[in-house]
């Protein structure tokens, strides 16, 4: 974790989505798939917490060496004002952050879930598996069209791929979700990764521990900090003895947990749709295959 | 550092400048990461300690508010014991003195842990945490009824070897009355201000955005609040020793509590934005004192000037007319009695 | 405006929206600038009057701080009879109904001011300012000692064939208490909060930047602060009025109070800042309602959603380890007890 | 008073200062010298307040018609952001404000006062006096050269001027107040106007009134709302009849005060400089001349 002044190299669009390539080689040349960046907000502006982006791309070589990218969709104060940032500006930028996703050592075929800038990890990730020798397949999903990040990219990276929306501007319409089963079975994979949003990876993590497929995904909460040392990011998670659940740091515990050891219900008591606390005996699959 | 920004918080307290990491921001004690130069902080307060461990709030616990952070952790930390044994000679590697933050739920908790912990090598002082629910008490917090204060600060105060401080609430009407009491039962000193009840909505989904009705204000949207508290305070006890936290960020901001009566500062929220703030404001106000010319931060303590210290408010009102001076004669402060 | 919008705050006092101009932001009544749109605002609040003449606080009276706005104008006023004949006709001419906030210094005053407004044609509404030194208390402000709030809410109360409300600060512990009793000695509704104390301070020249050591705080930086009341006050009161106040700047900060709990919502340092921010404030608030298919903003009230309510937030805690609920069993609530 | 969105027409820079050119011709057609303006600042930020500006130029005819001139030294939050500010962005603007210099009808010879961005409603002023006929003199200050706002339009503007810079760097070494008297008789000067620093203001005062000179001064105290409605801006001024003084408000009953009226220890009270308050029979010129 290093904090650095980086300078912005340069600002893209890829439909709704924004992207912003920064010079930070401290950072980049550790950076892995599923680690984020933490972004320092200007002064003199009401909204005062450092914002988080997954890393998209972080070169180490070649003419863009000791580069990173992240993407994101400017919705609240934050994003707006980074989408206004121009090439040359500087960032306040602390990184690589959290934990990564595992690679399978022994595990050969794998599904990648992503919704949104969902995207931008799990692209970053199918990189490093192909690169790994693994097989690669994908579900993409967004509202719409624009909303679904730079899906030749995605076509590129994976042996299969399917595109959904919601309103089928691009793709089959729909959910990822509604594809989950179905590529599941397609292409017999084996391990599952995903970056979406609370409500779908919960979704996809039932599918997976009803099936006893291994999966990783990663998380977003709230991070005050980003960097471990106010405690407002936590994910309940289940010990790997089963002897209980902490409340984990997802920013230096997670963001990636294996989501069969996440309390869901418990963890998502903020959500609309409440349900009942799992029962006792809720299936805990400890040890990663890898 | 220079030493001459050092400050002395008495009770053997000394500081080798005046700025300390608040309760709560300094992650688990075990784990702080390098960007918080851990020994380059005047002292560290640890997150408030329960006697048993706890898992804290539910989550969402943070929202970002008009300059300011809402925020409910609901104090998660490993447990006295635990932290005694892995927490603390992690802190303590760094050489920086450890205040010991404690929130008991009875009167014996607040003195189980004081007793275990006054005597462990490394712990500097200790911080009273008021606002903990009082089981003896239907689950009002402490700092809601002086008696309960006054029993957990006079026992905690009798006992302790190292000098303990009261961490207390804003929003006490009869701050004052209460802050003399700690310290005629035995307090050392006074940490000045906790976070601000507070309440985030969530317009769109009609619902809180913490996971609980309320949480604590923290951050720059406080400082006024937080200066109005220590002025008042240090204004009728100049004798005390008072940490003056909330919305401290700067070296200005530092100059500003020492300026209104602290005697040391603490940083909680604009560490979580910017972990080097700690060491920037000890630098900052060091900046301050030399192009002032001024000698220590103690020499600043209590030397802010206010138009009413010369000329009495009221006064200026008075020009013959009846009644005319009916909010002037004491300026309609809207403060509780000094007493 | 709609009809659906209209508010009922009971005692025949029905607005045509929910948004109010807060005392103490609208200049003297007798020469609001055309920018505020008087006939269009559900109703105005008169800065708080005094009975005889005042001249308010020595200079400078402000400060800007993060977020927010520090004042002390000191109740400058031209006292309750000039107003009657100078002020209050030029503010009736526009159909508003007018609430005059009333500032006493003895509980004769309150009574005096009262009795002559109530029966004002033009005057709709009292509210009952308590910040003024009590001149039979030492100079105690009145909310600081309970009897005498509830002297003079019960006495006014009386007397008044006008709605009174009761305007409280959030730096009371026992707030809800406070709110409580008011009601019960006849107070009509509640109007929560008023700024909130605070001090700021001017480094490079030692100094406060106000001509006293305190003022009050208001704007976007006291939202939570003053949502928190709203909620807690409205919670053990569903069914008395409250008009909330603090940092309300756009229709969805009128919506935020709405759902914490008020009735009406009261705007006073964003109408300084944009003149025309209660009518803003009004539309957005409809926007809101048509969006989301709700009615009315009464439908609004108190219909915030908080997890708490659905799953204790002390059994989130609670799995078997000693001691670890003892922040969560009750939250680690910063506040009193709400009796 | 109107509140309009205003394009920026043209930003400049005069030495230290910026100056920014409005287009809103429905403020412009009734301003005169000694109004001010205020600027909405924009969303986001952490300072609400508005900031005020005097008007330093309005042009009525011509190919400029219905532009607004008001220029600054960005020192803090507010102003710093003004700077930033380029042409065809739209600033939230209300205007005019406050209560203009008054014409003297009888008297001839006006003697114009001014300290730092002072300069511009005094060059406005210029401008219109001469257009009446006045004979106009001035002294321009400033702490250095950079801070001498335009002096070549103050020369082309006055019969005779003095220049005074702290540093010496621009006219002489010195202050305003130092070339104040022999200014008063070499110019014999009948009214004098100034826009200055409340110190400097004070002095000129205390001057204006022993020659018995009449005079008339525009003062700044921080506004919290510009319009009326806040009573934060107040100056205590003797009444018309000497029977006591009213706390009135700047913004609208000022900022052009007769500095025979204010009552200067009242009012600066919060300055180092502490004095006893004036006698009872403190000198009010009450009759302005015109
Ligand atoms: C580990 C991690 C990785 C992320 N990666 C990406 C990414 O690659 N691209 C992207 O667009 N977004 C990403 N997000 C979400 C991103 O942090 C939010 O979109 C962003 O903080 C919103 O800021 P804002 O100013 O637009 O919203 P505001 O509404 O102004 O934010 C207010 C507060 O809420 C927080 N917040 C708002 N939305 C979220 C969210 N979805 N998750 C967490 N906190 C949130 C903000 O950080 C801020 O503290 C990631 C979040 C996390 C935790
Ligand atoms: C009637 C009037 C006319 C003015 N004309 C000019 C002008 O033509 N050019 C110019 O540069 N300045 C002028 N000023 C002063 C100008 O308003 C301040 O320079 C400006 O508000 C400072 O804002 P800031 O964001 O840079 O400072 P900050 O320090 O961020 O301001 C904080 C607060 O203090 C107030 N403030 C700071 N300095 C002053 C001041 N000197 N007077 C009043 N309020 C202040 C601000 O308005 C704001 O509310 C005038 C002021 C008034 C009242
Ligand atoms: C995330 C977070 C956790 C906190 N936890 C504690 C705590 O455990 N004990 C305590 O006394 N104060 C706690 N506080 C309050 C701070 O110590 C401090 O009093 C308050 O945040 C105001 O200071 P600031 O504005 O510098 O943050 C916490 C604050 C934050 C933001
Ligand atoms: C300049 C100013 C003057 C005020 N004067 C009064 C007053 O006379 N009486 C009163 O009850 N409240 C007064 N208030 C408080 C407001 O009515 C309101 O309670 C507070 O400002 C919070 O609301 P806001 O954030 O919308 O401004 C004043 C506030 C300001 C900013
Ligand atoms: S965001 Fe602060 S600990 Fe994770
Ligand atoms: S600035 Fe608000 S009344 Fe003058």
């Amino acid at each position: 974790m290093k904090r650095v002044r980086a300078e912005v190299l340069n600002t893209r669009r890829h439909g709704a989505y924004h992207s912003i390539t920064i010079v930070a080689p401290e950072v980049a040349e550790r950076v892995r798939p599923g680690q984020f960046l933490s972004i320092g907000m200007p002064e003199g502006r009401s909204f005062l917490l450092r914002r988080h982006f997954s890393i998209h791309q972080a070169s180490r070589r070649g003419g863009w060496a000791g580069t990173l990218e992240f993407i994101f969709d400017p919705a609240g104060a934050g994003t707006s004002w980074l989408a206004e940032v121009k090439s040359h500006q500087y960032l306040d930028v602390i990184g690589p952050l959290g934990k990564a996703f595992a690679y399978p050592t022994k595990l050969n075929t794998c599904l990648l879930v992503s919704e949104g800038y969902g995207a931008a990890p799990i692209y970053f990730l199918a990189q490093e598996l192909r690169a790994r020798g693994k097989r690669v397949d994908m579900i993409v999903g967004g509202d719409n069209a624009d909303l679904v990040f730079k899906a030749i990219e995605g076509k590129r990276l994976s042996q299969t791929i399917s595109i959904m929306t919601g309103d089928g501007s691009l793709g089959d319409q729909g959910n990822v979700l509604d594809a989950f089963p179905g590529m599941l079975e397609a292409t017999e994979a084996q391990v599952v990764y995903a970056a979406a949003k609370r409500s779908t990876l919960r979704a996809l993590a039932d599918v997976c521990i009803e099936r006893q497929i291994p999966s990783q995904m990663a998380v977003e909460e709230l991070m005050g900090c980003g960097i471990g040392l106010c405690f407002t990011c936590v994910v309940p998670v289940i010990r790997k003895d089963g002897s209980g659940f902490d409340n984990l740091r997802a920013c230096t515990d997670g963001p990636v947990f294996n989501p069969a050891r996440i309390l869901w219900d418990r963890w998502m008591g903020d959500e609309p749709r409440l349900e009942p606390t799992p029962p006792e005996g809720f299936p805990v699959i400890g040890a990663w295959p890898g | 550092m220079r030493p001459s920004v050092a400050v002395d918080l008495g009770g053997g307290l000394t500081l080798a400048h005046p700025v300390v990491a608040a309760s709560g921001c300094l992650g688990s004690g075990r784990d702080v990461p390098a960007l918080v130069d851990l020994h380059r902080l005047a002292a560290v307060v640890t997150r408030s300690l329960t006697r048993a461990p706890s898992k804290g709030a539910p989550t969402t616990r943070a929202a970002e508010t008009a300059s300011g952070f809402l925020s409910w952790v609901g104090l998660q930390n490993p447990g006295v014991e635990e932290f005694v044994e892995v927490d603390l000679p992690r802190l303590t590697r760094f050489g920086t003195p450890v205040i010991a933050s404690i929130a008991g739920s009875t009167l014996d908790e607040y003195v189980r842990m004081a007793s275990w912990l006054h005597v462990q090598p490394g712990i500097s002082g200790l911080e009273i945490y008021l606002g903990t629910p009082d089981h003896e008490r239907r689950g009002d917090p402490f700092f809601s009824h002086l008696e309960r204060i006054r029993e957990v600060v006079g026992t905690v105060s009798r006992l302790s070897r190292v000098p303990v401080f009261v961490k207390l609430p804003a929003l006490l009407p009869d701050l004052v009355a209460t802050a003399r009491a700690c310290v005629r039962d035995g307090a050392h000193g006074l940490t000045l201000i906790d976070a601000v009840p507070g309440l985030a909505v969530d317009a769109g989904r009609l619902r809180s955005k913490l996971a609980g009705p309320v949480g604590g204000l923290s951050g720059p949207a406080i400082k006024p609040i937080a200066l109005a508290a220590v002025y008042r305070v240090s204004s009728a006890l100049p004798d005390v020793p008072i940490m003056g936290v909330g919305g401290i960020a700067t070296g200005e901001d530092g100059v500003e509590f020492l300026l209104a009566g602290a005697t040391a500062v603490q940083v909680g929220t604009a560490m979580l934005v910017n972990p080097s703030a700690p060491v920037e404001i000890a630098r900052g106000i060091l900046t301050y004192l030399k192009d002032k010319g001024i000698g220590s931060p103690a020499e600043l303590r209590g030397r802010l000037r206010v138009r009413g210290d010369e000329e009495a408010p009221g006064r200026a009102d008075d020009d013959g007319m009846p009644g005319g001076t009916a909010a002037g004669r004491t300026g309609s402060v809207p403060w509780g009695s000094t007493p």
